[in-house]
């Protein structure tokens, strides 16, 4: 290369064509107007669609969302199912990763195209997401869907049996899950507890999901039984209201919890096994003795926590078997009986006296229990059916349901012959037509209302359906016709309806004039509702309960007008189901100690 | 013909003949782990240097394991020819931990035993280095180590901005609106 | 006549120097006798940091280990997680990391364009380059939602899919930069200034190169040909056609050569990606990220970054949380030892230019 | 008007009118908010319009941008430059880390509230801010000039005392140097 290079010299005069051209440099005022769809600005958050689970504060890892409460002026639902609170963001932390959209549950948080902020004090980089900024509702642009959020939507599927397969027998139609899918399901619970709250009983849900989903199955089993005795009946039954508030349920399918629990609870195959899980700290007999009638699950729930907690406890029960309505009221394809036979034998292994085929009012007074024991705890359901109302419903052949469940589930027999009827649409109607179904029969349900007005589960009611089961939705039965004997029943006279809107109130469903149709039948199933029944209560003791509508009135610790008697299950709460009888055990025994070791001192 | 071994294998292979009670891992496909003592170490990487054509080294990384007080020392190293990154690995008691000096092998260990020195404490016999290398005027333990609270550190030393002392937790109110208890046993399963 | 002995520190406040460093140097005259860098500026504990964050946390901090390329270390990440856990990437995926990473490349070549250029003098391709480098990140902005750190590549694939009209704006920018880098390359190649600044200086003697740890284009400039993605393929550079830059010298020149050459190569790479993008799932989805355990275990993943091999040593204990990440930049061997070697003899006029040859990045030496 | 104590008078409007429209920052990438420094100088956002380039050294400059975290060994060095530069003399925090530690919040070797150790007159919003939110940066000290209220020097003038406690709990083995103002 020579000294005087003139070609390098001259090459770089070749940037003067650029000379005169458009230039890059943007306006000032347009300067700052044009992000990207995509931009990751400023948070903004659909307060109403929020239901403040906290997924947001947890995925962030500079800590800079906080969960808040918000002024009143914003009306933030404070139901169950929705914790009140509120994220707000610090954006003296955030680094725009947003991450916690991409784990926002229900989608309500966002990102907008708004990043430009400048301010000479630090202190006012604290924003609330939809407070601070109402107009981000129209600049969203980092926003999550069901495909690209972190969550996921959809649940580990249940293995069941073929619909054709179940009807053939009484076998177990839900198999239950495997380690691995169960780990599967519980890695997707995000632990914000939401549930425990509609839960009737409180478990500590977050918790136990979580110890599955680290695989500390015997950890989650011992949680559940913190507050639950009777956990496998729940995983395999329950109501499941858990599932509904279920925060990812908002955008998918809520988290198996019933599942779940069914899964821990099945790791202990015996008895003895939960035993030894379980190992629970049994305190020093402390001298009292509580009398409990009704081995449901009220009646066992507050003997075992009783018995646990040093009390002498008595269970007396009528029938041949512990378990109340789960045990008579569910059929064996939901519940096998081994299961409840097992639970029982836990609680029996702690200290549980139970006598079984002993009713009160029959072979032992309510008066003799009531003098013997400190405390008394009525657990005894609603075992009597109502009437359906119509003409010719004491025939033969016309059975309630409850009624009939029962005999199947104490193996007597009754034949339905070929052609069923049932009259109702709650969980009991199900049962006893997917019953009548596995012996063979044609059933037919007959409910007033639209199916998706049905009180039973869903699952239930697909179950059904899958099972061959026939419902007929609007139609209300008017009388029942007997056959030439007089005896038995021929057929069924039902009306349709049409439903009627109401102001205030949900669908009545009001008959159509000359829509009257007759069905034959064989057997009709009338399943629409139970009540109590306290005659084996003396005069002197009934008196002294205070009563409403059949059922028996308490205090929040399950407490009667009479200090020693407590009261829970169906005979007291209108949610008749077995998690919420639980729960009245479980806060009875709260009350039990208090009344009576708060006397003592 | 007998069994065909892959690159790995033969690897694990050259280098357990080489070295006595030397134990090799083929992990996956380009790596391959040698899990060698303190006093090893050396004489490999000499070896897989010189003879095997790793001439290339990659990265000294130190792992603390703390659970079982034990620092593990990670050589990696990679052959233009194989394409393998090989792992050496040894453990040194967490107890005044030091290692032999390889900075005349590969001249880039010398940074990385600085690095090293000072964050982990590990003590390097005989290399030249200065102490100081990222930090400035430590006092405390070496930052790196896993019994070093990092966020107590921050909370002794620096300030937090006002303004945010309201903030609730969903558990604990969700546990307090519902009356809730719940066990000590269970609360490490709760959400942190 | 003996000249006056000084001692000089450069930075770490200094216009010249890359980033925030401080190189002490020993002069005769102008010429460095001896030269000790300091690093230790940008230290923000990120090793540490990642211990008290889970796996999923760990991907939005780690695009922070080098400023002017984030994307590299998320890809080396992503690569060392998906080895230790076994998770597939879908082929959709593959090519919308590579698109990411060759876009990362463009952007952080024209950011190099202005600061050797800068170094030398030479401010018109600077305002040029980096006036277009915006184009580039916009392309960011539209895919990931960010201009600088984009938080897009995650162990399993990449965060979202492109967006709609995406791959005409690609190539459209892509046909832009092409003219434009002829423009800068006439400024810059054909300038005697640079020229002369460039030739002879800052040689990396090619028998010591593989052995001092030089990777990248410092090492493709002494002839030596490696380069990751033709090594150990990843992501989906097995299945695109390009060649190494290979340029004899071991000189700033042949670096710069280097560079000039592969800039056209990650734009050809580019049209083919967008030609050639397969249909399907962007994610293989991770498990609820607060629960995502991955399984013990230890790897080293590794990519080619612009400046060359960069990798993390990734070790899981089986827990939610990483039990060790450590990075391994170009820059810690370009940085420390290789720049304190080939500043001894060198001009002190030219230390902050060789820095920028060789891409001496401080956040990424001391992270 | 004229009642008015804080009113300026016509010397203070002349005099801060020549100081916002020639900001001379100092050219110290603290952290990572300096890429986005050369996208603001250069065509597409050309901060220049605005009056803001950049000064080499300390002496000659009148903006200093913290552009992010700050280890304690920069913090010293910052301290440092900040206490070289002239008056009038004007900071700047970029993004997250500077209002209260960023994604930096538990590191141990960043400052977290940067405003304990010098004081700052603008924040900029942003993780990194972008070149747009930069130049709000600068619309926003310029229009606090204007009004006389980047006082940040005199504040740290004033409240020396405070302002050295914080640094030296930060900053072990420093004999800070004092300066004559």
């Amino acid at each position: 290369m020579s000294f005087f290079d003139l070609k390098g010299l001259l090459r770089p005069l070749t940037g003067l064509s650029q000379f005169g051209k458009n230039p890059h440099t943007k306006r000032m005022d347009v300067l700052g107007q044009d992000t990207a769809d995509r931009y990751r600005g400023f948070h903004y958050n659909d307060l109403n669609a929020c239901i403040g689970c906290g997924n947001c504060s947890t995925i962030c890892m500079n800590e800079a969302i906080d969960m808040v409460e918000l002024a009143a002026e914003f009306n933030i639902s404070q139901d169950k199912g929705n914790s009140g609170l509120r994220p707000r963001v610090d954006y003296g932390r955030c680094c725009w990763c947003a991450l916690c959209v991409d784990v926002c549950p229900t989608g309500s948080l966002n990102l907008t195209k708004e990043y430009d902020y400048v301010s000479p004090d630090a202190n006012s980089f604290l924003w609330t997401p939809g407070v601070d900024n109402p107009y981000g509702k129209d600049q969203l642009s980092f926003t999550s869907s069901v495909e690209t959020s972190l969550m996921n939507f959809e649940r580990i599927p249940m293995r069941e049996l073929e619909g054709t397969e179940r009807v053939k027998s009484f076998a177990e139609v839900v198999l239950g899950y495997n380690e691995e899918e169960a780990r599967a399901e519980a890695s997707r619970c995000i632990s914000c507890s939401l549930c425990t709250e509609v839960c009737p009983d409180h478990m500590h849900i977050p918790e136990y999901i979580n110890a599955i989903a680290k695989g500390n199955d015997d950890d989650a089993l011992r949680i559940i039984y913190d507050n639950n005795p009777l956990p496998e009946m729940c995983g395999k039954v329950c109501t499941r209201r858990c599932e509904d508030v279920c925060a990812i349920a908002v955008r998918g399918e809520a988290v198996a919890i019933r599942w779940l629990k069914r899964y821990a609870t099945e790791r202990a195959q015996t008895s003895d096994l939960i035993k030894e899980i379980v190992n629970p700290e049994i305190q020093e007999a402390n001298g009292y003795k509580v009398g409990i009638i009704g081995a449901g699950p009220s009646g066992l729930t507050a003997a075992y926590y009783l018995a646990l907690r040093g009390f002498d406890v008595t269970v007396f029960e009528a029938k041949r078997f512990g378990g109340g309505m789960t045990m008579y009221g569910i059929p064996k394809y939901r519940l096998p009986m081994d299961s409840l036979d097992k639970q029982i034998g836990y609680l029996q292994k702690i200290g549980v006296k139970i006598n079984f085929n002993t009713r009160v009012g029959t072979d032992i007074t309510f008066d003799e229990i009531y003098k013997k024991h400190d405390a008394v705890f009525i657990g005894i359901g609603f075992e009597k059916p109502w009437k359906l109302g119509v003409e010719g419903e004491d025939l033969e052949n016309s059975i309630p349901a409850v009624e009939y469940l029962r005999m199947i589930n104490n193996e007597e027999i009754f034949d339905v012959g070929k052609k069923v009827v049932v009259i109702g649409g709650g969980n009991v109607a199900i049962d006893g037509a997917r019953v009548a179904a596995r012996h063979n029969a044609e059933v037919t349900i007959l409910y007033r209302r639209r199916v998706e007005d049905m009180p039973a589960d869903w699952e239930e009611i697909e179950g059904a359906e899958d099972e061959g089961v026939h419902i007929h939705p609007q139609a209300i039965p008017v009388r029942i016709i007997a056959d030439e004997s007089g005896k038995k029943v021929k057929a069924i006279e039902y009306i349709e309806a049409e439903m009627v809107a109401e102001e205030g109130a949900r669908p009545r469903p009001v008959p159509i004039e000359g829509s009257n149709k007759i069905i034959e039948v064989d057997t009709i199933i009338g399943a629409i509702g139970q009540e109590a029944d306290y005659s084996f209560i003396s005069e002197e003791y009934v008196n002294k309960i205070e009563l409403n509508r059949g059922r028996i009135v308490t205090n929040d610790q399950q407490q009667t007008s009479d200090a020693k008697i407590f009261a829970g299950g169906d005979a007291v709460n209108r949610t008749a189901d077995a998690i919420s009888a639980i729960a009245d055990g479980f806060r009875a025994v709260k009350g039990i100690e208090a009344m009576l070791l708060k006397t003592k001192k | 013909m007998g069994t065909t071994y892959s690159k790995e294998e033969i690897l694990a292979q050259q280098l357990q003949t080489a070295f006595e009670h030397l134990i090799t891992e083929v992990v996956r496909k380009d790596t391959v782990f040698a899990f060698a003592t303190k006093e090893q170490v050396s004489s490999i990487l000499l070896y897989a240097k010189e003879k095997l054509g790793y001439i290339s080294f990659v990265h000294l990384s130190c792992v603390d394991w703390l659970e079982s007080g034990e620092f593990e020392l990670v050589y990696i190293i990679w052959s233009p020819e194989t394409k393998i990154n090989l792992f050496v690995k040894t453990r040194l008691d967490r107890e005044n931990p030091s290692m032999e000096n390889t900075d005349m092998i590969w001249r880039q260990i010398n940074t990385y035993q600085r690095e090293i020195r000072e964050m982990f404490g590990v003590e390097f016999p005989g290399f030249v280095g200065e102490k100081e290398f990222i930090l400035e005027d430590w006092e405390d333990a070496p930052p790196m180590r896993r019994d070093f609270d990092t966020l107590e550190y921050v909370n002794d030393t620096f300030f937090e901005r006002e303004g945010r002392e309201d903030k609730q937790d969903v558990r604990e109110r969700i546990a307090k609106r519902s009356g809730e208890e719940i066990p000590d046993f269970a609360k490490k399963y709760s959400r942190e | 006549m003996r000249e006056k002995s000084t001692t000089l520190y450069l930075g770490p406040q200094h216009p010249g120097i890359t980033g925030n460093m401080m190189v002490k140097l020993q002069l005769e005259g102008d010429t460095i006798v001896k030269a000790t860098t300091h690093v230790g500026y940008l230290h923000r504990a990120f090793e540490k940091l990642i211990e008290r964050r889970n796996w999923m946390q760990s991907t939005t901090i780690l695009c922070r280990f080098c400023v002017p390329e984030p994307d590299p270390p998320e890809a080396a990440f992503a690569l060392a997680v998906e080895q230790i856990e076994g998770r597939e990437v879908p082929e959709r995926g593959k090519y919308l990391r590579s698109l990411v990473l060759e876009l990362a490349r463009i952007q952080s070549f024209m950011l190099w364009y202005a600061g050797q250029n800068g170094s030398a003098g030479l401010y018109t391709v600077g305002q040029w380059s980096v006036g277009d480098r915006n184009y580039v990140l916009d392309l960011f902005e539209e895919l990931t939602g960010g201009r600088i750190y984009h938080m897009y590549i995650w162990p399993g694939g990449v965060r979202r899919d492109i967006p709609e009209g995406f791959e005409d704006k690609v190539l459209h920018t892509m046909d832009y930069i092409e003219k434009r880098i002829d423009d800068y390359d006439r400024m810059m190649f054909d300038s005697a200034i640079f020229q002369k600044r460039a030739q002879g200086v800052g040689i990396i003697s090619k028998e010591k190169a593989m052995e001092w740890g030089v990777v990248g284009a410092p090492l493709r400039g002494c002839g030596i040909g490696h380069d990751v993605r033709k090594d150990n393929p990843y992501d989906a550079y097995d299945k695109l056609d390009f060649q190494m830059g290979i340029f004899d010298g071991g000189d700033v020149w042949a670096r710069a050569k280097v560079r000039q050459f592969e800039i056209r190569q990650s734009i050809s790479m580019v049209r083919q990606i967008i030609q050639n993008l397969p249909k399907g799932d962007y994610l293989n989805k991770m498990p609820n990220p607060m629960k995502w355990t991955i399984p013990a275990g230890s790897a080293y993943g590794k990519v080619e970054s612009v400046r060359g091999e960069f990798g993390f040593h990734v070790v899981s204990d089986g827990s939610d949380k990483p039990r060790r990440v450590h990075a391994r930049g170009p820059a810690y061997a370009h940085g420390i030892s290789l720049l304190e070697d080939i500043l001894v003899g060198e001009n002190l006029a030219d230390v902050s230019f060789i820095m920028n040859s060789l891409g001496v990045c401080p956040p990424e030496i001391e992270r | 008007m004229y009642n008015d104590k804080n009113a300026q008078t016509i010397v203070d409007y002349i005099q801060n009118f020549t100081r916002k429209n020639s900001l001379f920052m100092l050219a110290y990438g603290t952290g990572c908010g300096a890429i986005e420094l050369p996208a603001t100088l250069t065509s597409r956002y050309d901060a220049e319009r605005l009056g803001v380039r950049g000064a080499a050294t300390p002496r000659q400059a009148d903006l200093l941008l913290i552009t992010g975290y700050l280890s304690t060994k920069t913090l010293k060095r910052v301290i440092r430059v900040y206490e070289q530069m002239q008056d009038p003399k004007y900071v700047i925090g970029f993004g997250s880390c500077t209002i209260n530690g960023g994604m930096y919040w538990d590191s141990y070797n960043t400052i977290k509230l940067l405003d304990k150790y010098i004081p700052v007159d603008v924040y900029i919003n942003g993780c990194m801010p972008r070149p747009e939110s930069v130049i709000s940066g600068f619309q926003e000290l310029k229009r606090l000039i204007a009004a006389g209220k980047a006082d940040g020097a005199k504040k740290y003038k004033e409240n020396l005392e405070w302002y050295r406690e914080n640094q030296k709990k930060v900053l072990k083995n420093w004999p800070l140097v004092e300066y004559n103002w």
